[in-house]
């Protein structure tokens, strides 16, 4: 099939998403970025969910799934094939946190460490949305999900995100960068330059999900740009390693940020907690610190 | 329609699913605000807005689910949300 | 049938010196089988390794418990396993020894002595007997022959190391074949 | 070209014959040996494919599905706590229609942990949708690789396999095996044709998941070409003897079994102790004889009613314990049942697990429990520790 030349989209309509999903729109820019020489390898999760109930695929380029947490390592075998066979489509995993941050943490440091020429790319939206919003490794802290709920002795999650694109960085991964449904130009720009990076790199977009998260679904990109703007989230990229390249930012407190989701609601009930949103700010200083993302003033 | 061996598809099949159905709020576009940024159809997770002719954004409301992301995003304040009349 | 167990330490060689044998026996146009008893053992613990012979295709599996012949590749084994269990009335044991043994040896056998490691260090350089005993094996009993030794040695080693062997094979072969073990 | 070798480098043979474009696996014991060898082959050039140095079964047999689906005949092997580790991954294989070949070296499950042989472990998985071979034999191992590949490729089966030897009782066992040449197997086995595969120029969705409206068919046509595997075995395993004199037409194969009055079955290594015990046995004016059941999956139930029909007793040697089930082995479970009708009384007798040896001796005191009528029990237990 090839690429429909007016808009070449690789991800169609009719499937099943919420209104308004980050993970879908997410899918939509990493296919429009990946086009259509490429196979995508599908981690079980959300979006595997809502985009292939047999026989409606939303996807217009080859794509295979196979379980929750192989997905790195079907992807390695895909790339084995391809390369015997002489092909040369890209191969790109897109799977969600749960699948990337957890489960599937065992295939994809196999993959890693093995140096297959794939794209991995985690669909970050901080939970496991499509069993009903349990944490994982990427809740952030504080976050109140059904399995880190916040109550009379928990303020919600306890721990604060694991570092991934540090640990597949420390596989030796030529590639790792950060990016977001809000920055969609950002997003394919790092895609693009993924896949034609050769090695196993790796891409966290951040994809904000209204129902696991509690906003209006018309709101799924300004609550990734308030995650931008407080430094909740960073835009970066490491090249070899090391951070070459972040999005700088005003930033404004967390605060905001907070408020705008029914996940930090206890934070504010029945009065701002004010000792844990300074440890939020916390985290979110030690990302600017680290990210390198706030502007300067200038002398 | 025969079973496709190991629960496998071809593409096209998603469309006989209009998530248009699904709609409570339908975003309505007022094309003199508009400056054909390309912002909407850029960022539909449907991906069911596209450019008309003139460059103006199209929608196919067999698919919007009215998530009102366009609106919310709309630079120029162009699209309106109205209660779907059902 | 004609069957043979073999008793070493871990790191001697008893399965390489039993899929040798077996290798030479096939090579001798005689059906054979070589098998460890499958263990986790370490270097230096007791072990066994098995090989049958037959004029016909060997369909038995289990492990031997009545051995026409047995190996010992260490003398030190006898103190520590009873590595006579079950050997046939007329069988034949080959024993690698240094010493004049006598205590402990059991009746209605043939008992072999040979100094095998004093020939492997002799040969080889290297106190690694396995490959020594089975020039005596080949003329204690007749299994196999000399020449099908030196065949499967030929397979098993690179050229050099393939020859000191046979030498080494040979040497214990004559001593045996000369009576003088 | 008949050569002796170790039970696991005649497999690894085999399975180079077969040119794999991809192999992936992770080494256990006692199936380690295989993937060594198709290593150093794959360094030496004699093997032309890809060798993904997993690092777990899981990964193994999920890379498998993903080489597979991009059109590469694959090959995987494991055993045990492998097998059970990539459990998983072995009913989506199944599910997915991948047709992977998979040896697996017999061993016991923990715990307690236990390396040796029985056969708990391939038997565990009998529902995953994988046919199921067991080899008495290098040399049935060896062919039974051939075999599973044109077996499982062919469009109308698209099914895996597990090519089953007993783990050290043959992977570590030096004896002659006959070797096919490249150009036989060539001529036998075609080259990789899928059915369908990953390809941007033809986009296809592989693994999507099926709602109540359409899991239930997609389960009765994995059934159905499962059933019709018993065909496709009977036609490859035919045309396979016609070419190299050893026929596997039969999804089980009988011993010596006219006028038998009592029949043992049994699968794997254990059949050639089993026939030695009979010949003694028939010596001695005893009419026994054995059923070697080949193929686990698809179940040979016609077959085995036919086989057993003129006989007065079955008794089953299970290397593996249906853990609380009625009959104390699977196997056992599964014979009983295809001679329903026939109410021959069929006996189910586990024993040689975990390494335990099992002798002549043995073989011959479950014929006179199947003539007393004992059932359901172990043989080869030291009772002096229980």
């Amino acid at each position: 099939m090839s690429c429909d030349e007016k808009t070449c989209e690789f991800f169609e309509p009719g499937h099943r998403a919420c209104g308004g999903c980050g993970p879908a729109l997410a899918a939509r820019l990493i296919t429009r970025a990946t086009g259509e020489n490429t196979i995508i390898v599908a981690s079980t999760g959300c979006m595997e969910v809502f985009s292939t109930p047999y026989p409606e695929t939303a996807w217009k380029t080859p794509w295979i799934h196979s379980l929750f947490q192989n997905a790195a390592a079907v992807a390695s075998g895909v790339e084995a094939s391809i390369k015997r066979q002489g092909r040369d489509e890209k191969v790109v995993v897109i799977a969600g946190d749960g699948a990337t941050f957890d489960i599937g943490i065992l295939c994809i440091s196999g993959a890693f460490e093995r140096g297959h020429d794939i794209t991995y790319i985690c669909y970050d939206n901080e939970a496991y949305m499509n069993t009903g919003i349990q944490r994982s490794g990427a809740t952030p802290y504080d976050a109140s999900t059904t399995t880190s709920p916040a109550g009379k002795y928990s303020t919600g999650n306890q721990r604060p995100k694991k570092d991934l694109p540090a640990i597949l960085a420390a596989h030796g991964s030529p590639y790792v960068a950060t990016t977001s449904i809000a920055t969609p130009k950002d997003l394919m720009d790092k895609v693009t330059r993924a896949i034609n990076t050769e090695g196993p790199c790796y891409i966290q977009v951040h994809t904000p999900c209204c129902t696991g998260w509690g906003f209006d679904g018309a709101k799924t990109m300004e609550i990734g740009k308030m995650a931008l703007d407080c430094g909740l989230w960073a835009n970066f990229e490491m090249v070899d390693g090391e951070i070459v390249k972040s999005r700088k930012v005003k930033r404004v407190p967390v605060e905001d940020y907070l408020k705008s989701q029914k996940r930090f609601r206890h934070l504010f009930k029945p009065q701002p907690n004010e000792a844990e949103i300074a440890k939020i700010q916390a985290i979110a200083d030690r990302n600017a610190e680290k990210y390198g993302i706030d502007i300067k003033p200038k002398k | 329609m025969a079973l496709n061996v190991g629960c496998a598809a071809a593409p096209g099949k998603a469309r006989d699913n209009k998530t248009g159905s699904w709609r409570v709020f339908k975003p309505e576009f007022d094309l003199e605000k508009c400056n054909k940024c390309g912002t909407c159809i850029m960022i539909c997770p449907e991906v069911c807005i596209e450019e008309d002719e003139e460059g103006y954004p199209k929608v196919d409301y067999d698919f919007c689910k009215g998530c009102g992301l366009c609106a919310n995003e709309c630079p120029k304040d162009a699209i309106e949300m109205k209660q779907e009349e059902k | 049938m004609r069957e043979l167990r073999i008793h070493g330490r871990g790191g001697q060689g008893s399965v390489t010196a039993a899929e040798l044998i077996a290798t030479a026996a096939f090579k001798s146009k005689v059906y054979s089988q070589a098998f460890p008893a499958f263990g986790v053992e370490r270097r230096g613990a007791p072990v066994q390794a098995f090989v049958r012979f037959d004029d016909k295709k060997i369909r038995l599996r289990s492990q031997i418990y009545e051995p026409d012949y047995i190996i010992v590749q260490d003398s030190t084994l006898i103190k520590d396993v009873d590595v006579f269990s079950g050997l046939k009335e007329g069988g034949i044991a080959i024993i690698n020894t240094e010493k004049d043994l006598e205590a402990g040896l059991p009746e209605g056998v043939k008992i072999i002595k040979i100094d095998a490691t004093s020939i492997a260090l002799e040969v080889l350089g290297l106190p690694i007997e396995n490959t020594t005993l089975m020039g005596a094996f080949a003329a204690a009993t007749g299994e196999i022959e000399m020449a099908a030794i030196e065949e499967a040695l030929k397979e098993r080693f690179p050229l050099p190391l393939a020859e000191k062997n046979i030498a080494a094979a040979k040497k214990a072969y004559e001593i045996v074949k000369g009576g003088s073990a | 070209m008949l050569q002796i070798m170790e039970g696991s480098h005649a497999v690894a043979e085999a399975v180079r014959l077969c040119r794999p474009e991809v192999v992936s696996a992770y080494p256990i014991t006692p199936q380690t040996h295989i993937v060594e060898r198709l290593a150093e082959m794959v360094a030496d050039g004699d093997l032309d494919g890809e060798y993904i140095c997993v690092e777990s079964e899981f990964s193994a047999l999920s890379s498998c599905i993903g080489a597979s689906a991009a059109g590469s005949r694959v090959y995987s092997a494991t055993t045990s706590q492998g097998l059970a580790f990539m459990a998983e991954v072995v009913f989506n294989a199944a599910g997915m229609r991948q047709p992977i070949i998979m040896t697996i070296a017999n061993r016991a499950l923990g715990a307690p942990l236990n390396i040796w042989n029985d056969q708990q472990d391939s038997l565990f998985l009998r529902d995953s949708g994988w046919m199921q071979f067991y080899a008495e034999d290098a040399q049935e191992a060896t062919d039974l690789h051939f075999l599973a590949y044109k077996v499982a490729e062919r469009h109308d089966i698209l099914l895996p396999a597990f090519v089953c030897f007993d783990g050290f009782i043959l992977s570590h066992t030096f004896e002659p095996v006959d070797i096919p040449t490249q150009e036989e197997i060539d001529a036998y086995l075609p080259a990789f044709n899928p059915y369908q595969r990953l390809d941007a120029k033809k986009p296809m969705s592989f693994g999507m998941y099926a709602t109540p409206d359409y899991y239930q068919e997609f389960r009765y046509e994995i059934n159905a070409a499962m059933t019709r595997a018993k065909d496709a075995i009977r036609e490859t395993g035919k045309e396979f003897g016609e070419m190299f004199g050893r026929d596997y037409s039969g999804l089980v194969e009988g011993y010596r079994l006219e006028d038998a009055d009592t029949a043992i079955v049994a699968l794997g290594s254990i059949c050639g102790t089993i026939k030695d015990a009979i010949d003694e046995m028939r010596d001695a004016g005893e009419k026994v004889g054995l059923l070697k059941i080949r193929s686990f999956r698809p179940f040979p139930a016609e077959e085995i009613k036919e086989a057993l029909k003129g006989v007065s007793q079955v008794a089953v040697l299970e290397k593996n314990i249906n853990i609380g089930s009625r009959m104390l082995g699977a196997v056992g479970l599964e014979v009983k049942d295809a001679v329903y009708k026939s109410g021959i009384p069929v006996y189910s007798y586990v024993g040689g697990l975990g390494g335990r040896d099992i002798r002549k001796k043995d073989i011959k005191q479950l014929v006179d429990w199947a003539r007393e009528g004992r059932n359901d029990c172990f043989f080869g237990l030291r009772e002096e520790v229980l």
